[in-house]
This record gives structure tokens, sequence and C-alpha cells, in this order.
């Protein structure tokens, strides 16, 4: 029992850490495209600490509180079940669908808190994010359906063990189609550029985010920290082949080869998203719906049939 | 008392006509007691006649003048003849009662003598064992049944009564051509007498005698393309008359169709006939059910609704099964108490709150509840909703059909069903859901009339196994036409 | 297709149901439609009578001269006495019926006597 | 064991006595007694059930004979019955006026358990009809409209089914479910069989409102009264459903044989998960972009039957089992949903977005019951909505189906958004001025919704219990349950328990983090950042009409294909056709009936020449 | 046009009709001996129902149900005239009465009609003819007084009870048989009584078809004229 409570706080930490640096990294990669010197790395960790330690915070009712808790709550539940190397603690029940529906619930908490806020901006925001969800919902069906009937199982870490023997899902076509999809609907997720029309600044002033400031706004940037870090991680996992380094003989210094080996592919899969974002502008919601539906949902639906052949 | 005087169920009706313009002088009220006086008497003898039959399981045979068939006219009264014979007492009864209330057109006595010779014309009609005397009893029917039609003395009542003489009168002229070819192959014209020769006849003579006969008898029962004068008849006559159209006299052309359709088994061409008969049984049905959809008079669409169920009893009858006969004459019996009771409620409702147009049904819940509830349960009975009694019938009906292979009449028959649920749940949202006017005072005697019908349609509905039972004798008796030739006392008259 | 050859009796009875018949289906005065109905009754009163016949035989009244063996067929005679009556009776409920619609209508064509229809 | 004829004729008679008595206090009480007394014999029976594993019971009744049977199946869905019906009554006892809508509400309660306990098909016929009627009249009550286009539809359904059944007898000579499977298996030829099997399909689609046939559910779920339809939606459509393993029961196999399968999944059922797919996009999306919260509801109901007829067209033995688990689950969120709508209804009286809004604080007890609803239906892990929608996508996706599971994942998004819409339109935001004064949820819809909420959670967490039953249906082991807690279905495994505990974690770590910071200062609803002007309490700024304007435009080319427009069109058509047929055919003028009648002497001699 | 066209449909179908009728009637070859029950009924006619007229005997006695019938078929005609045709207060409308010749002559013929009319129905069971033709003798016999003059009305009151009381007659005939003889219609005078059995084609034979015939003459002589009375009235407008 202490075992595995110690192994779920460092997992904890360790993907609040991760989740903070990517942040950072987001910020000085698009910096350095934008030509500009950019915040240093560790810029994000300092606003969530400044945020968190606000005297004045509103609230707007209790739902306003339960869905921010609701949302960071659901994200650690969900960064528990991938499998992180070989120290994953709910590794045997990592289910695809079920991973696949925790990454989504965070939205749900979020939409609760902003809604109940009673801001016709949040309302704005919270249409758009729905209709985004909608939106990525095809093509994310059809990739997850191309995995389960490639592999044949629906568990993560089975999954990650088949890629040891099979090499990298990426190398085989179906699932080549199903990645490529995937990571569009990644963009998404992460709220990057194209997609991130719900948090627009400009037109409605960060979406359901506008009425969140002080410690509300701090808990939702660790949300994000963790979310980035759990939806890279599970990318690597299903797509990427997963950390497992069973070269070095203490199970120790694997565990580290692991995690860095699952460090490097997530930062690539970080930085693909990070450079699509900073160059293309943003779509408005229907242009968004409408693209998912058309170039992602064949490409995901090809590799679908491909891989149930 | 030996089975011999079943014939008061004739003499008795005859010699009250025939006493009526006696009391004439006596004024309306005593007629109409004298009227009700003679069909309660009628329905006692009819009853004891019926437990006869019933308890003894033996046909009783009626020998004119002692002359046994065929040289005399014998009346049959089997087990169906009893049953019905029972039922036109009965629902003449209760329409004798209904009368005092709802004419008040003047020759009284007149209607009480027209009242009398129809029921005894549809009781001779069921009764009789000759064809001859089957034709004439037609034409008491038929000819009381044009006098009654035009009794309002209305233009439109004229009319009706002129379509239906004219009608009527080209159907009895075939008949009658008929029954001379029939005669003239046979020799004879006792129906069992004919049952027996019935395979010796010529093939073009028993084809064209046969046909013509059922084309006569087919415009006395209403089927499709001969019917037009039946919605005309019926909304146009008197409200007691209707109840009688719709329950017996219907009823004697189809019995008659019937008996028959299956003595003549024997002749060539019968199995023609009979599909003949099934499509225009269909088509009955559909055109029936499809006329009343948009009907602004809720008479007239009650009117086509029992057109359309009789056009149902015609398609079970002609599927020349035991099944499909047995729920016919079933369902003869359910319809014959539901429609009795429809057109005794709207026609009260008519006298009532003067006319039968949908506009009079509006709030009818609040204004005269009795009248609306009893109104309520005859249609949901009539659209065939379980725990009614034509629901057992309709499905009895459907099953045969699609066993002697019909399923395409069947599938109609059901769609037609489907437009009949509508217009009729139409005239019950009318009543009960839209608002009307005041609170009218019903009746004593025809809501007590009402209940009774209305509980005998629920019992039934119910508990349907003994009239089941008792309706299975009667299909038996119409369909088994050997031990109908066995029960009738035939003389050996050889050439 | 062969022509039945049937004899002159046959063919005036059927002849006159069949003039009736026309009468009922093309005349547009109401009452030239009950005279249509009369003709076609007594046609259909003579088929029957003719049915019974049997040439060479006399009426079945069997006094001294005419045995049981010498008569013609009694029955249709009977049949026919009762169909005239039928026949009479009909008519007059028919007229007295137009009576009334021309008392009310104050037409006898057929295409306007049309109150009740639908 | 006439307890079965108790179980089944228990509420018709508590209706009927309630109508006839119509006294305020006791014809409530005999109401509830009516399908409260069914619910105790079911549980009462599950001992001898386990025991015999089938109990059946027959009589001879108007020259047929009709036999009735408790098999586990049939436990199951009468179970459903029972509870989502016992709480339909209960709620109905604060909505419902006058015993018309008692007699009539448990009279389709007796139809629903005759058609799950009859063993023979005229018994199921029969009690198909009563529930159709019930539940007809309830509708017909408010307008007339909606009911006349309810029953055509499910008279129709009613009618081709009758055929079928009539099609079958003529072949079998009995309505026994043994006789007519193994008549059907050996005598029945290829063209009946099709017919037989399309006929089944518009009877059980119509009554569980498959894509083309739904069109009568939006209507008559809104024009009912709303606690009604807690049980209108809970357990009669689940009759529908049933109705599709009775094809698989009767004439399943030989459709397996004579037809083929498609890719492990027999033809005829892949139609049928076809169609429930259809259902499902069709259903949740024309549900997002509704303005009334009843026909919100009623649209969503449709389509997560579509998730049940999916499964159930897959065919194995894990996919209908996975069916009958969400109709488990359906029946408990949906009549959880209708009874909220039906609080949200009697308190306010109001039933399109655009009047509601702001009153989570207003009703908090029923707020939290549509927080646990809400859950349930968008299959958030720890609910029991997402342990059956687990299983179905399971069961759908390792049958390799990639469109069908396309489709299910596709639905799942949907079930989420218009729950949000549902969401924000009716508890969040301004709150107009008038609902201010808004109470929570009387007491009999408070129990109500409290009966249906509690299983929600438990069967979420505890699947093992529904399991452990619906394996008894097939015999095997289909869904090994090794803990209450937990599901293995080999190539996926599930345990509530954990998902439940590791939740309760983050969150409380998040509560730590923000009990960290500094206390908070309450503010009310209308002071929100505005970028300069401020929201006063006249000018309320909420996008709760038309909430998914794009989306709306986003399928402006596929709103216009409307089923609903078709079958008014053949309707009004059907009609003049009539009108006109009429005044033709019956044209008043003697002369043309006197041609008619000549016309038949001519087909006479056509047919003798 | 229209009118021409449906001349021509009628007279095809006319002719198809026919066609097919003659079809039916060739086999029913014309003048054969085609009886069954015929020859029965001229066997025994004579000794079974004292009748030497078969037809009669036929109509009366062996199928005496289809003639009650039929005299009620009459009896339904007349009250259906009277109940359609019935007014407040009618009176004849006649304004011409008849010619001289006509008058004279009808005052002298009238009883002769009647008294013809009474000797074809009381000799129905030896000559032809019989109640019928009797009764529609008589009925002649008032047609002429109507001719004849303006004012002349028969006592309609009075008639329909006669009608009345011959219809009970021949019903109570009728019940007579079935008490003696236990069946309806039984003749009992011929069959019990043996009356007349030994004077065969003389006035006292025949059973009790004289009866029956009288009684049907009276009825049928005042029905046809209660007919034509209730034609030839109009209506008194106010």
């Amino acid at each position: 029992m202490i075992e595995t409570a110690l192994k779920a706080l460092f997992i904890l930490l360790y993907a609040t850490f991760v989740g903070f640096m990517f942040m950072g990294i987001i910020r000085i990669v698009t910096a350095r495209i934008h030509r500009r010197v950019g915040p240093p790395i560790y810029q994000p960790i300092l606003d969530t600490i400044k945020l968190l330690s606000k005297k004045s915070n509103i609230t707007h009712g209790l739902i306003y509180d339960f869905g921010i808790l609701y949302a960071v709550g659901a994200t650690i539940l969900a960064v528990m079940f991938i499998p992180l190397g070989s120290i994953g603690v709910l590794r045997a029940y990592g289910d695809l669908i079920l991973i696949t529906f925790l990454l989504e619930i965070p939205m749900l908490g979020i939409m609760f808190a902003a809604m109940s806020s009673g801001n016709p901006y949040a309302g704005i925001g919270a249409q758009r994010a729905l209709l985004t969800l909608l939106a990525i919902q095809v093509p994310l069906g059809f990739a997850i359906v191309a995995l389960a009937e490639f592999y044949g199982t629906f568990s993560t870490y089975e999954i990650v063990m088949a890629q040891q023997t099979m090499g990298w899902s990426i190398f085989h076509f179906p699932l080549l189609l199903a990645a490529i999809a995937y990571d569009l609907v990644l963009q998404a997720m992460f709220g990057k550029e194209p997609f991130d029309i719900m948090i627009a600044p400009g037109e409605i002033s960060l979406g359901p985010m506008v009425e969140f400031g002080g410690k509300h706004m701090g808990l939702l940037q660790i949300q994000h920290a963790i979310a980035l870090f759990a939806e890279t991680l599970f990318f690597a996992n299903i797509f990427l082949g997963g950390g497992v380094v069973t070269a070095f003989s203490s199970s120790i210094l694997n565990t580290i080869a692991g995690l860095a080996v699952l460090l490097v592919k997530q930062v690539a899969v970080l930085l693909i998203a990070t450079f699509m974002g900073a160059i293309f502008p943003r779509f408005t919601i229907d242009q968004a719906a409408k693209f998912y539906w058309k170039w992602p949902t064949i490409i995901a639906a090809l590799g679908a049939v491909l891989a149930s052949l | 008392m030996n089975g011999q005087y079943a014939s008061l169920l004739i003499a008795l009706p005859l010699i009250s006509a025939f006493f009526v313009p006696l009391i004439k002088e006596l004024g309306r009220k005593a007629v109409m007691g004298y009227l009700v006086m003679i069909t309660a008497l009628q329905t006692a003898i009819a009853g004891w006649v019926a437990n006869e039959v019933y308890s003894t399981g033996k046909p009783i045979i009626v020998i004119a003048g002692g002359w046994k068939p065929p040289v005399g006219i014998n009346l049959y009264i089997g087990h169906f003849a009893a049953l019905f014979v029972l039922i036109i007492a009965v629902i003449s009864f209760f329409m004798a009662i209904f009368s005092f209330r709802a004419v008040n057109v003047e020759p009284v006595d007149k209607y009480a003598m027209l009242f009398l010779l129809l029921m005894l014309g549809a009781t001779g009609m069921i009764a009789t064992g000759d064809i001859f005397n089957l034709f004439v009893f037609m034409e008491i029917t038929a000819i009381s049944a044009y006098a009654l039609t035009a009794y309002n003395k209305t233009g439109e009542a004229a009319e009706a009564s002129m379509k239906y003489i004219v009608l009527g009168g080209i159907g009895s002229s075939f008949f009658l051509i008929g029954v001379a070819l029939i005669y003239g192959a046979t020799g004879t014209l006792n129906m069992a007498h004919l049952a027996q020769l019935a395979g010796a006849i010529d093939p073009t003579v028993a084809q064209v005698g046969l046909a013509l006969i059922i084309f006569g008898l087919a415009v006395e029962a209403e089927l499709f393309p001969l019917n037009a004068w039946a919605p005309d008849a019926y909304q146009a006559a008197p409200h007691p008359i209707t109840v009688m159209f719709s329950a017996f006299v219907v009823k004697a052309g189809l019995y008659a169709i019937g008996r028959l359709l299956y003595l003549f088994q024997g002749a060539e061409g019968w199995s023609g006939l009979l599909r003949l008969l099934v499509i225009l049984a269909t088509l009955t049905v559909i055109v029936a059910e499809l006329s009343a959809l948009r009907q602004k008079d809720a008479k007239r669409m009650i009117a086509y609704s029992s057109i359309g169920q009789v056009g149902m009893i015609a398609f079970a009858l002609a599927l020349g099964t035991q099944a499909g006969v047995s729920a016919g004459v079933f369902h003869m019996v359910n319809h014959a108490i539901v429609k009795a009771l429809l057109f005794l409620t709207v026609g009260y409702v008519g006298v009532a709150l003067g006319g039968t147009a949908i506009e009079n049904f509006q709030g009818l819940g609040k204004r005269m509840p009795l009248t609306a509830l009893t109104i309520t349960i005859g249609s949901l009975a009539t659209v065939g909703i379980p725990l009614f009694n034509i629901f057992w019938s309709k499905i009895r009906i459907l099953l045969a059909g699609v066993e002697a292979g019909y399923s395409w009449s069947v599938a109609l028959i059901l769609g037609a069903s489907v437009v009949e649920a509508v217009y009729y749940f139409r005239l019950v949202h009318t009543m009960w859901f839209v608002e009307g006017g005041g609170r009218i005072r019903e009746n004593f005697a025809i809501g007590v009339i009402a209940i009774f019908l209305a509980a005998l349609i629920i019992v039934i509905g119910v508990y349907p196994n003994d009239v089941w039972t008792i309706v299975q004798k009667a299909g038996q008796d119409l369909f088994n036409v050997a031990n109908y030739i066995k029960n009738v006392p035939l003389m050996g008259v050889g050439a | 297709m062969n022509v039945p050859d049937i004899s002159i009796y046959y063919f005036g009875a059927i002849a006159l149901v069949l003039i009736g018949l026309y009468a009922a289906l093309v005349k547009k005065n109401l009452l030239k439609i009950l005279i249509g109905l009369s003709i076609m009754e007594t046609g259909v009163n003579l088929l029957l009578i003719s049915i019974g016949y049997v040439s060479g035989k006399s009426a079945p009244i069997l006094s001294e001269g005419v045995g049981p063996t010498q008569a013609v067929d009694p029955i249709p005679q009977a049949l026919v006495l009762t169909a005239i009556v039928i026949g009479v009776a009909t008519t007059a409920m028919a007229l007295s019926a137009v009576v009334l619609i021309y008392e009310k209508y104050r037409t006898l064509n057929v295409e306007e006597i049309r109150r009740l229809r639908g | 064991m006439n307890e079965l004829l108790i179980i089944i004729f228990a509420p018709l008679l508590g209706g009927v006595l309630a109508w006839a008595l119509n006294v305020r206090g006791i014809r409530e009480l005999l109401g509830v007694a009516g399908a409260a007394v069914p619910l105790a014999y079911l549980v009462k029976l599950y001992s001898e059930l386990d025991a015999s594993g089938q109990l059946s019971h027959s009589i001879d009744f108007a020259g047929f004979t009709f036999s009735f049977s408790l098999t586990h199946l049939t436990w199951v869905f009468a179970m459903i019955a029972g509870v989502v019906g016992l709480a339909s009554t209960i709620a109905m006892v604060s909505t419902s006026r006058d015993g018309y809508e008692w007699l009539f509400a448990l009279m389709s309660l007796t139809g629903a358990y005759g058609v799950f306990l009859s063993f023979d098909l005229l018994g199921f016929f029969i009690f198909w009809e009563l529930m159709t009627v019930g539940s007809f009249m309830m509708v017909l009550k408010y307008s007339r409209s909606a009911g006349l286009k309810y029953f055509v539809l499910s008279v129709v359904g009613a009618f081709a089914m009758f055929l079928a059944i009539a099609k079958i007898y003529a072949l079998s000579g009995s309505f026994a479910f043994p006789d007519v499977a193994n008549a059907v298996y050996y005598a029945m030829g290829r063209g009946d069989l099709a017919l037989v099997f399309g006929l089944f399909l518009v009877a059980f689609g119509v009554k569980a409102g498959m894509f083309p046939l739904h069109v009568w559910a939006p209507d008559a779920y809104s024009e009912t009264n709303q606690s009604y339809t807690a049980m209108f939606s809970g357990v009669l459509s689940k009759t529908g459903v049933y109705g599709f393993i009775l094809i698989y029961m009767l004439i399943g196999y030989r459709l397996m044989v004579e037809f083929g399968a498609f890719r492990s999944a027999p033809k005829f059922g892949y139609i049928i998960a076809f169609l429930g797919g259809l259902t499902i996009i069709v259903g949740g999306l024309l549900a997002a972009l509704q303005e009334d919260i009843r026909k919100l509801f009623a649209y969503s109901s449709i389509s997560q039957i579509g998730y049940i007829l999916v499964a159930f067209g897959v065919g194995t033995s894990l996919s209908i089992e996975a069916g009958i688990y969400h109709a488990i689950s359906h029946a408990l969120f949906k009549g959880l949903f209708f009874l909220i709508v039906a609080t949200i209804i009697y308190r306010t009286g109001k039933t399109t977005f655009a009047d509601m809004g702001g009153l989570a604080e207003k009703m908090p007890f029923t707020f939290a019951m549509a927080f646990v609803a809400i859950l349930s239906l968008a299959g958030i892990p720890p609910m029991a909505g997402f342990v059956s929608k687990w299983l179905i996508f399971e069961a759908v996706i390792s049958q390799n189906l990639p469109i069908l599971g396309g489709m299910v994942f596709f639905g799942s998004a949907i079930g989420f958004v218009y729950l949000i819409r549902f969401t924000y339109a009716v508890w969040f935001g301004q709150r107009p001025t008038d609902l201010d004064d808004t109470k929570d949820a009387p007491l009999p819809l408070a129990v109500a919704m409290a009966i249906l909420a509690i299983p929600n959670i438990v069967f979420g967490i505890a699947p093992g219990l529904v399991v452990k039953e619906l394996n008894k249906i097939f015999g095997g082991e289909i869904v090994t349950s090794p803990t209450l807690w937990e599901l293995n279905l080999g190539f996926g495994r599930y345990n509530g328990l954990l998902i439940l505990v590791w939740l309760i974690v983050g969150l409380l770590i998040a509560a730590v983090i923000y009990f960290l910071g500094a206390p908070v200062r309450k503010v009310p609803v209308t002071d929100t950042y505005q970028s300069g002007n401020p929201v006063t309490m006249e000018y309320n700024l909420t996008i709760r009409r038309n909430f998914f304007l794009p989306l709306k435009e986003a399928l402006a080319f596929w709103l216009r294909i409307s089923f609903d427009k078709l079958y008014r069109d053949i309707g009004a058509w059907v009609e003049d056709f009539a009108e006109v047929m009429r005044n033709y055919v019956y044209n008043g003028n003697v002369q043309s009936y006197a041609w008619y009648l000549a016309l038949i002497l001519l087909i006479l001699a056509m047919w003798g020449v | 046009m229209v009118s021409l066209l449906k001349r021509s449909l009628a007279i095809i179908s006319i002719l198809v009709i026919g066609y097919w009728l003659a079809q039916g009637l060739a086999g029913v070859p014309f003048g054969e001996d085609k009886m069954l029950v015929g020859h029965y009924y001229l066997q025994h006619v004579k000794e079974q129902t004292g009748a030497v007229n078969a037809v009669t005997a036929v109509v009366v006695n062996y199928r005496g149900l289809d003639t009650l019938g039929e005299v009620t078929v009459l009896f339904i005609a007349s009250t259906g005239v009277a109940a359609l045709l019935w007014r407040k207060k009618r009176e004849r409308t006649a304004k011409v009465g008849g010619s001289p010749v006509l008058t004279v002559g009808t005052k002298f013929l009238v009883p002769f009609v009647m008294l013809f009319g009474a000797y074809i129905f009381i000799h129905g069971h030896l000559t032809p003819g019989g109640g019928f033709p009797g009764g529609a003798t008589i009925a002649t016999a008032f047609l002429l007084l109507y001719m004849a003059f303006t004012i002349y009305e028969i006592p309609h009151k009075a008639f329909e009870k006669v009608e009345g009381l011959a219809g009970m007659g021949y019903v109570l005939v009728g019940l007579i048989g079935l008490a003696i003889g236990g069946y309806f219609l039984f003749d009992w005078i011929w069959q019990d009584w043996q009356w007349g059995v030994d004077n065969i084609g003389r006035l006292f034979s025949g059973g009790f078809i004289p009866i029956i015939y009288t009684i049907i003459g009276i009825k049928v002589g005042t029905e046809l004229s209660g007919i034509v009375d209730n034609m030839l009235k109009e209506e008194v407008r106010e």
C-alpha cells in the first residue's frame, strides 16, 4: 500500500514538474520562431505560484469551485492510468477507451465552473469548446478503433508490450494514418493555435477562462500542465512504443532510462504541436468542425478499415 | 309444446302487425306500448327456442302445412338461426323502447306495423329452408326497409329510399332469375334437396345461377360496389331503424350468402366465386373505412364503419374454411352488439341535441357523461382494442384469413383498421377533450339499455369463452352441409 | 363463340329484362327508371313461367280431360303469383317515394337528386 | 404459478380502482400499491427462479392457450419495469390530477409486464396492444395531433407484428415460443422468412424508436404528464428492445443460417446495428438543437436506444449482454432525467430553455440528482452509464466492425454535448426574475428521483452485481467479474472501485491546494467581468436560446431531410385520396350506382363465359 | 357526346350480360319436362288437398308460407304508401267528374264487377285465378267509382280495419291448423275433418283453400283501393 502511494506521489510530482517544463518549452519555442528571446523555462511555475498566493479571490458559488477541483482531480486520475515506463500505478486497468474518456472529462469540470459564473463570454466559450470536442470525436474514435482492431486488445500496457516486438505503431501503415489523425486531434486537445477558438483572448476574452483569477487560475494552470504531460505520454505510449528499457542491470537505472526515452518522445510530440501552433492563424468554429469532419476523419476511417482487414 | 310451436316466431309478429290498425285510435302511447309488449313476447319465444336448440343440440325443423320437405316449406332453426333470431328479438325489443323517444313523426301506428314486419322479414330470412321462401322474406325485409327509410318524409329520406328501391329492385330481379335457373336445372326449391343435387347440375347453369343468386343477395349484404345505397339509407332512416339495419338486416343477407355458398359446394365454378367474393369483401372494408375518414356527420361515419365491419364478416364467410366461418359468425354477434350501442347512443345524441353533426359531439363528456362513456366504449371496441369483444373476433378472422392464404387482403384490412382507429379516436377526442355546452339530463330507459350493451361488450371482451363455444356450434351448423342435409327429413321424391 | 340456341320465349324474357336494365342505366327521368324496373320484373316473371312450360301439355287444372301426366309444372306458376304481387308492392313504394321527392326537390332528373352523397 | 398473473394484472387492477374511487388520497395510494405489488412479487420470486431456472404458467382462454414464463432474461426486464414503474408512479402522486391518468398509466405498465412475461406470441401481441392503448390515451389527453401520430405509427407496428404472427401461426398451428421457433426453423420458406423479419423489425423498431420510425417519440414524450414519461421512455421503449431479443430467440438462428454473416455479425443483425448507429447520430444531433427541454430528452432517449440496437445488431453474446446492461442503465438515467424535467416543469411551469436559467441555487437537491444523471448519461467513469457504454464499445470494436465503432464513439460525444446545453440553459447563468421564488422538488418527486439515482451510482461502482445476473441469462461466464467491483473481458479490464478511490485522491490533492490559498469572497452571478459595460438584472445577457447555432448551420443540409414531414405528407395524401375517392365513388347519383351493379354483372359474365 | 358514349357502353354491357344469361338458359332447354317435385304435386294434389286447380293447391296448401309472406308484402305496400303520403288533412282535388256515360255505366256495373270478383276468389280451387285476381277486380270496381264521381271516397278508416281483420283471419286459420293438426297452416278441414272428400271438383271441396282465398280476396281488394285512395288525394295547404 505504502509502495503504491510513494509511486503515485512520484508520478504526480514528476508529471507536474515536466508539465510546467513543457509549458515553458512551448513559450520559448514559439518566441524563438517569432525571433524573440522568450521567458525563462521555469516562467510558468513562477506564474502559478503567483496566482496561488493571490490574497483576494472571488467565487460564484459552490459549483464554480467544485468544477475546478473536479477538473484537476480527473486529470490526476487520468495520469495514474497511463503506463509511465515501468512505474505506472493503475497500469493493469489502463484501458484505451477509459483513458480517452478521462482525458476529455476535465473539459466537463471546467465547463461547469465557467458556465456557473453566469458570464456570457463563458457561455460562448463553453459552446465552442463543446463543438470542438464534437468535431475531434470522429477522427479520435476511428483512431482508437484502428488501434484496438490492429492489436486486438484495449489495454495500453499490452499495446506497449506488443510494440516492443512488432516495432512502433507508426511503422505499420494503418496505424500511421491513425497517428496522423490523432496528432491533429491533439492540436485541439492541447488548445494550441489553429483550434483554440474556445479560449480566443481577442474575441471572447479567453472564453471559459474569463472569470477565473487567483487560485482558481492557478489550479487551472496545474491542470493544464498535467494534461499536457498526460496527453503526450499517452500518444508516446500507444504510437511511439513507450519507454521500456531493460538494457541496464539495476531496475532503478532501467526506470530512469525509460523515463528519459519517454521524455524525448513526449518533447518530440510537443514540438510538432508547437511548430504547427506557431504558424497557423485561428480557425472559426464551423471551419474547425468542417475541417475535422473532412480530412482527419477520412484518414482515420481509412486507417480503421485497413486495420480491421 | 313440441318443436312446431317455433312457428310462432313467424306467426306472432304477423298477427300483431295486423292487429295494430284496430288499436290505432288509442293514441301514440298505446301503440308504442303495444309494440314493446309484442317484441318482449317475441324475445321470450326466441329465448325458449334458443334454449331448446342449444340444450338438445338438435335443430328444430318447423314443417309448414304438414308437408315434409321438399314438397312443403320447412323452417330450419339450427344453432345459427336460434342464436340470431334471439339477437333480432332482443335488439328489436330495445329499439321499441328507443322508438318511444326517437320517433315522433306522425303516423306512428304505420311505424309500428312496419317495425314488426321488418323484424319478421329478418327472422324469416334466417329461419327459412327454401330458397323461394328466402326470396319472399328478403322482399318483406326490403320493402319494409324502403318504407321505413323514407319514414321521416324529408327530401333526403325519400331520396335515400328511392336509391334503395332502384338498386334493391334490380338485385331482387336478378336473384329471381338465378332461382328460376336453379329450379329449371334441379326441379326443387328446398335447400337441403338442392344441396344433394348440387353436384348433378349442368356446369354453366350452376355457375350462372349461383352467381346471380349471390349477386342478388350481395346487394342486400352491402358488398363493395353494390352498397352505394347503404350509407344514405342508414343516415336518412329514423335512429331505431338504422340500428336494426346495421344489427341484423345486413346480417340476414350475409347469412343467406353464407348458407347458399356452402350449400352449392358441389357445383362447378364454386371456388372461382369464392375468390371473387374475397376480393369484393376486402374492397368493401377498404373503401368503407377510407370514406369514413373525413365525414362531417357522425351517424354517416358510423354507417361507413358498420359497412366496413360487415365487409370483414363477408371476408370471413368467403374464406371457405371452418375457422373462417366460425370467426365470421363470432364477428356478426359482436358487431351486432357494438353497432347497436353506437347507433343507439349517437341517435339519442341526435335526438337530444338536434342532428348528429360532429360539432354536436364537442364536449359531450361534460354534457352527457353516460352517453359519452358508452360511445367511447363502443368506439374502442370497434377499433379492436384488447379487453373488448370485437378484438377476439377480429384476430380470429385475420388468423383464418392468413391460414386460408389471403395474407394480402389481411394486410389491406389491417391497413383499413388503422384508418378506422384514426377517425374513431378523433371522435373520442372531440367528445372528451374539447370544450362543450351545458349539462343535459339523459333519458333513463335509453341509459339502461346503453349500459347493458356496454357491459355486454366488456364481459364478452374479458371472458369470451362461453360465447365462443356457442358461436363455434353456430359456425359448424353453417359450414357443415352434410349434417344439415341429415337433419332435414327429406321425403324421397322420385321423378 | 357459339350463339346458344334458346327458344323464342326465353329470348323474349331476357330481352325484357335487359330493356328494363337499359332504361335504368341510361334514362335521366326517375319515372322512366321505375318503368324500366317494372319491365324488368315482368321479364323475370315471363322467364319463370316459361321455365315451367312442358311442350304439348295443358294448364295444371286437373279437371276431367287433364290427367296428372298431361299437366304443365304448377310450381313456377305459383311462384309467379307471388313475384307479381312483390313487383306491385315495389312499384307502389317507389311511386310514393317519387311523389315525396317531387314534392321536396321539384325535379325528377336523376342528376339533380344528389343531396345525400360523399 | 399464478403469481405471474398477479404481477401482470396488479397495476391494471390498481389503475381501475384508482379511476373508480377517484378520491384524492386513496387514488394515489392505490396507484402506488398497484406499481409496488409486482415489484415485491418479482423480488420474492427471485429465489425460486434461481432454483428452477424458469417458472411457467399457462391458462386456456377464449379458445387459445396463453402461457407465461419468468426466465432470467424476462426477470431482468421485469425488474426494470418494476423499479422505473414504481418511481414514476410515486412521482405521479404529485404531478397527476385525475383518475384518468392513473388508469391509463398503470394499464400501460400492465401491458409492459405482460409483454415481458408472456411466453406465446398471441399473449405478447395482446399485451403489446394494451400497452400502446394505455400510453396513447395518456398522450391523447394533452394533444390530439401528437396522440394520433403516435397511435398510427405504433398501430402500424402492432399490425405488422400481427401479420407476422399470423403467417407463423398458419405454419406452426400454435403460438408458444418453442413451437414457433422450430416451425420457423424447419418449415418456413425463404421469402416468408424475410417478410416476417421485416415485419418484426418495423414492429419493434417503432416502439424502440429506431431511426426512420422515431418521429412519434419527441411529440409523444413531451405531450404527456412528465412523470409518466419517465415510465414511457424508461420502460415502454424497453419492450421494443425486448422484441429485438425475441427476434434473436425465435427466428435468429434460421436467419443466421439462411442469410449468412457479414464479418462475424449476422447480416440481419448488421441491418439492426446500422439503423441503431444512425439512430444514435440523428437522435443526438437533433437533441442538441432542441429549444424545448422535454423534446431534448426525448431525442436523447432515442439516441441512447440506438446504442442498445447497435449492441444487439452485432449479435455476439457479449454484445447482447452489453446491450441489456445498457438497457438497464438507460432506463435508470433516462427515468431520472424525465423526473427532473417533471420537477422543473412542476415548480416553474416553463418548458422552453429561453425562460429558464440559474436554478442551481434554488433547487440544490434536484441539481444534485441532475449532476448524477448527467455523469451517468455522458458516460463518466464511475457511473453505470459509462460501464454499459464501455461494454458496448468493447463488444462492437472487438468484432472489428470499424464503421459501427466510429458511430458509437461519435455518439458518446453527442451525449456530452446536449447535456451541457441542458445544464447551461437550465441550471446556470442569469436567473429570470419570475423564477426567484421556485422551491425545491416536492417529497414524492424527490423520493422517486432518489430511487433512480442510487442504482445509477451503485451499478457504476459495482458492475459485478449486474453482470452476475446477466451471465445467468447466457449460462456461461460471458463477462468474468472476479470481484464485485471489477469486470474482465480478456482484452479489456475495468475496476469501478479503483477509479472512485483515485478520483477522490485527485480531488483531495486539488482541495488541499485550493484551501492553501486565501479565503474567497462570494460574488453574485450578475457581477462578472464584462469588458466594460456592467450587466444589470433587466439586461439579461445569455445564449440560452439557439445555443448550437453554428452546429445547426453546419448540419443545415442534413436537417432538410425530415422523416416527420414524410409521414405527415403520407397521412395528408391518404386523407385527400379518401376524400376524392369518396366523392367520386358515392356521388349520390342513383344512375351511377346502377352502373356499378351492371359492372358487377359484367365481371360475373366475363368470369363465367 | 357523353350520352352517346354512355348509351353505346350500356348496349355493349347489356349484350354481354344477355349472352351470359342465354348461355345459362341454354342448359335449361325450353319445353322439356324438368319437373321433379312438380310430378309429386300433380299425382297427389287431388287426394291430399281436394283442389282441382293444382296451382292454387300449391299456392295455398303446399307452399302456404309463401302466400302468407305474399299477403304480408302487399300489407307492407299499403301501409308504406299510407305512411309516406300521410298528411294532416287531405282531400280529393279532382275537378271534372266522369261523363254521363261513365257515371251511369259505373252505377250499373259496380255491383256486377264486385260479384264477378267474389266469384273468382270463391272458386279459386276449381277455376284459374284465386284470391289475388279476385281482390284486384274488386279494387277496379272502387277505381271505377273514383273515376266517375269527384267526391267519392272509400271509408279508409273502415277499410284499414277490414285489412287488419282479414290478415289476422289468415294467421288464425294457420294457428288453428297448428292447434289441431300440430303443424302451422295445416289443412285441418281436408286432412282431419275430411269434409267435401267425396265431391272433388265441386264448390264445397279443397279443404281450407276457399276460406283462405276469400280472406285474401277481401284483403287484396281493400288494400289496393286503399293505395288508390292514398295516391289520389292531395295535401290541404292552410
